[in-house]
């Protein structure tokens, strides 16, 4: 990678949306958004809704399945020079297994990131984040097929992030990252609905941040594996923060929405941190925060 | 489409708190069609981390107008912008409206800020015709001397009866429906109000066999097609359904396009 | 209680420091400061950092202990007209037993809101509040103990808020109030070092109010006893939804430092709320968000 | 103590950053007490939940004013506050500083807003003394000539020697110290500004037998003795230490109370 920041899944799309705005080539990596085995839907509107410092959504992982997703959108992610980590789901371990195997021998998919953990799934799939023993199972599926880097992404939902950690790491996992959006609802006090119509959803944003600093600071602490940290970076020192914490590399979300090109600026705020203490590498600032 | 970064030249209240905002953003200005959108990064209001979308009611060279109401945190916070303020925009955005067919009759039809989002519409359309605008009060009315000057035909309504006639606008486009030509030019309707207008208007243009555009309202997260937030339901080949984005693939679309039924609800 | 606002633990001292700012007799009930069998020092410092929509503290739970407190406030507390909820909290669950044990006949107090999930307490406290078996202990002790209603109060760290909550009821609690702060850390990057003493602390404020509401509405869904709704409360509405989602009473936190007479401007915009709808009670609106 | 919705009255830069900010806080300011502060909630930031202490420089019937520094993000929005914006102060707070004992010589010792922090003590002291200021360079030297004004010897030092001796402070006040009579009357010292100046004065205040109050500047939450925050250690009767809310207990504080060997980390 020629930068440790990369784009969320979910907040980049499959790559051209930013493309005209972004220099793509610059980022650290692509995580597209979750591919499933066949082509979904996803949730009913309204889908997101803005709280303070925060965005609660629950799009529902709408894609065009596996196949298509290859079909449209590799062509154009072969196109540049930069790393695309395809962000998998499934409703079935079965599933998580077989979108696994197809990914395998993709020509230009460079790693896999396994949502156990988006909270809008209905089908029992939030439980592969928060169960300990299906987590194991999709884990220890999916790194039987495939080849690929396998980095599972974990729910910040669960009273002890380390077990979690340390299963995806003992399954074989390559990396883990961290977090995926917290679950939240909000309601409109008017009409007394909900304001999604999915009830509840994911929020994500700068107001979680300091959240997912302490569970990346908790996860890094137990794994050898590399971490990804992801949650409410908005400039270079929330990245930063949570390479000082342990994470080897970081990647922009909802910032993207706001200005999208948060991940380029980041990448340039690390440089100069790294100019100005004199360090030569981004790994000399790994795990370095002084207890 | 850019991210640019524009400033302020003035912004004054046009009338019953619809207030006019002149940016300087000789990126994006000079590009934008008819019915395109920018979207607004509001200054000073950090915890609120989406951008809002504007249509742009003029663009003249390296300046563009935004026509706006105050409704919630960051209309409202735009009011205080002063000229030099410093805001981002990406823009333009969305497909805008598509050209007149050849031999069709151009109506127009508006509510609120829609009677902005049209005028760069009605600038470059080769034929004039009826501009329909409704709104509650006279005072929700907007720019129809502007409209007249580019060779309009402006029909009025508001609910109060403050101005025009009194009810709502599609009172006023049924009757000059009733009155016109049965032989007349097929119409080509181009619309941009509340939802419920719009739909009144795609069930005459059903009706009447108008083809009609309509500029969907809807809550926008990226603008830019990411996020999936701004979807609509439209029909699909096989007699279903797909989720189509109203920043990407709209915020314009054919009013037989969308499932209007389904959509009622959202 | 006269409103259904009243200010949470730690977030109003004791009540003296606002009584001067807040005409106390107006407040729903004021839950005081945790206090434990023996007087604490608590943490060093720093122990506040402020982040965005949100605030950190790991302030550990400084008190004067059960006799200092009865001492020192009780007869202040007395003068006014405001139910007195003392929040408490031990390191054993013979600590919580025992502090309850004295606090059962202290004139002038109301109710017991256990303190199971502070996550700035070293000495194991913390488990108390995310593992379930050392939390039904804790709550069946303090249940053994006093004749005082016992209201438990719940952590947001956990897989899966309706087992504590459950767990509550059952254990013969009169009532659960939720959310703590979430755990959470933050690094000064200029000098690598955690913005807390502690290094971690709980995330409080606004940015949390979505998460809150989410839990409340997890928990009151299955319990039978009253429910408080606590989490960035900082106008009417954010107080509605907490009600809208199955919470009876809320309490206002971080909120008061910002605006010291954030309650009571709650309490008229519930009033106002009703008003204009034409109900007569919040018990109207309890629970009633449309699904 | 009250919470006072207030105006801005006026706002200009003093120099070097410094600026001033007029208040009409017709509740507030005909109580506040030299060394006392008030707790300002900075509009238009409202990621942030905090308010920001400051002292209170003047206090004139109803109007009082500020002086601080931009260094961070409230004080940097504070900057575009403009007359007739509006803000919440909660005020006075803290316990001041006490007046001088019989039979003692006063001296002053600041450093940055802390010369602003102590003119009201300066203005109500019977007895007119030394002033020490401090500063990195001539745009750190605040209020001279109102020091002067009241009749105070002001002496002055920069790390840059832009203006006065080139050094810092305690080089002054200790060359004034050898230069003094060995029988005149002893010192009472006030001091406010950085924790490294105050902790030398009472280095010396401590060897050399005067008593002093520091006003000791630790990060706030409430402000009103609620949160623990600004907690800071003190010596306690037993021997050991406590700790006071230097928000309640404080700001000032006899330098022989503090516990300086464990605040210097803080
Ligand atoms: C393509 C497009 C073009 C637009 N052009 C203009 C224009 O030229 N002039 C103009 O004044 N407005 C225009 N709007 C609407 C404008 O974007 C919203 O009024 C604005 O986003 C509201 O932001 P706010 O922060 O003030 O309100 P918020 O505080 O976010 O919300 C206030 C109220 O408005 C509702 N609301 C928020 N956003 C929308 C939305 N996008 N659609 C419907 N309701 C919403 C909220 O649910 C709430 O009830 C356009 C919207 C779209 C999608
Ligand atoms: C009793 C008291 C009286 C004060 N009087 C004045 C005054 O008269 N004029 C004046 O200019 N300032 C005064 N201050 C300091 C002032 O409160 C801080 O400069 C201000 O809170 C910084 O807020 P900010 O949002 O601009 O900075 P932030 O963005 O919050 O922080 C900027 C930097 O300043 C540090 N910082 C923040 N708050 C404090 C603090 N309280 N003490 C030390 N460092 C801090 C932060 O750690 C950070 O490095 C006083 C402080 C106290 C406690
Ligand atoms: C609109 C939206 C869609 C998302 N979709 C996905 C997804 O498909 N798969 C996934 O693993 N995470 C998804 N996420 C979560 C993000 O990848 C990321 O974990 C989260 O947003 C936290 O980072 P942030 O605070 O920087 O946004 C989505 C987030 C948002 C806001
Ligand atoms: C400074 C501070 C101290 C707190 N102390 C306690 C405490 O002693 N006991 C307790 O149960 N909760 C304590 N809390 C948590 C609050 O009672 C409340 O649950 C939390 O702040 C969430 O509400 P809010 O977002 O409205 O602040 C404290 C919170 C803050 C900010
Ligand atoms: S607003 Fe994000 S896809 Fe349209
Ligand atoms: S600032 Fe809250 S106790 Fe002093």
């Amino acid at each position: 990678m020629k930068t440790p920041v990369m784009v969320a899944s979910g907040t980049f799309g499959y790559g051209p949306e930013y493309a005209e705005l972004v220099d793509l080539n610059k980022l650290g990596a692509i995580v597209v958004k979750g591919i499933a085995l066949h082509p979904t839907k996803g949730n009913e509107t309204p889908r997101t809704v803005e709280v303070a410092s925060g965005l609660i959504n629950a799009i529902g992982l709408p894609n065009p399945g596996v196949d298509g997703f290859v079909e449209q959108y590799m062509p154009f992610l072969r196109q540049y020079d930069v790393p695309v980590i395809v962000n998998i789901w499934g409703k079935t371990v079965e599933e998580y297994v077989e979108v696994a195997r197809r990914f395998d021998h993709v020509d230009g998919v460079h790693a896999l990131e396994v949502n156990v953990s988006c909270p809008n799934i209905k089908e029992g799939s939030a439980l592969f984040g928060t169960d300990l023993d299906m987590f194991r199972r999709v884990v220890d599926g999916v790194r039987g097929a495939t080849q690929l880097t396998v980095i599972p992404k974990l729910a910040p939902n669960v009273s002890d992030i380390k077990v979690f950690a340390r299963a995806a790491e003992d399954a074989g996992a390559d990396g883990i990252s961290l977090i995926n959006s917290v679950p939240a609802m909000a309601v409109d006090v008017k009409t007394r609905k909900p304001r999604l119509a999915n009830v509840t959803g994911g929020l994500t944003g700068p107001g979680i941040h300091s959240v997912a600093v302490r569970l990346v600071w908790e996860a890094a602490g137990v794994v050898n594996i590399p971490v990804v940290g992801i949650g409410g970076i908005t400039k270079a020192e929330d990245a930063l923060e949570f390479l000082m914490v342990g994470a080897s590399a970081v990647a922009v979300g909802t910032a993207s929405f706001t200005h999208p090109a948060t991940a380029l600026e980041v990448t340039d705020g690390i440089a100069e941190y790294l100019d100005r203490h004199g360090l030569s590498s981004v790994g000399e600032l790994v795990g370095t925060v002084l207890l | 489409m850019q991210c640019e970064t524009v400033k302020v030249v003035h912004q004054d209240e046009v009338q019953g708190g619809y207030r006019l905002l002149w940016l300087d953003a000789p990126g994006i200005a000079p590009h934008v069609r008819p019915g395109q959108f920018v979207h607004v990064l509001v200054p000073h209001m950090e915890e609120a981390l989406l951008r809002r979308p504007f249509s742009v009611y003029k663009a003249d060279g390296p300046v563009l107008q935004i026509l706006y109401k105050g409704v919630g945190k960051g209309t409202r916070t735009m009011t205080y912008l002063r000229p030099g303020d410093q805001l981002s925009l990406i823009g333009p955005l969305g497909n805008g409206y598509p050209g007149l067919s050849t031999g069709r009759y151009p109506i127009l039809v508006a509510g609120g800020y829609g009677m902005a989002a049209l005028y760069l519409l009605a600038r470059a359309l080769p034929v004039q015709g009826v501009a329909f605008f409704g709104g509650q009060s006279a005072s929700d009315i907007l720019c129809v001397d502007e409209f007249e000057a580019l060779g309009w035909e402006v029909r009025i309504s508001t609910e109060d009866g403050t101005r025009g006639e009194r009810g709502i606008i599609t009172g006023v486009i049924d009757a000059w429906w009733t009155a016109r030509d049965a032989d007349a030019e097929p119409v080509e309707a181009y619309a941009c109000g509340p939802n419920g207008m719009l739909h009144a208007v795609a069930r005459r243009a059903m009706e009447r066999d108008w083809r009609a555009w309509v500029s969907v309202d809807r809550n926008m997260g990226c603008g830019v097609g990411a996020c999936l937030t701004c979807v609509l339901k439209v029909r699909s080949e096989e007699g279903g359904w797909a989720w189509k984005r109203s920043c990407k693939e709209g915020p314009v679309f054919e009013c037989r396009e969308i499932c209007w039924e389904m959509e009622e609800a959202g």
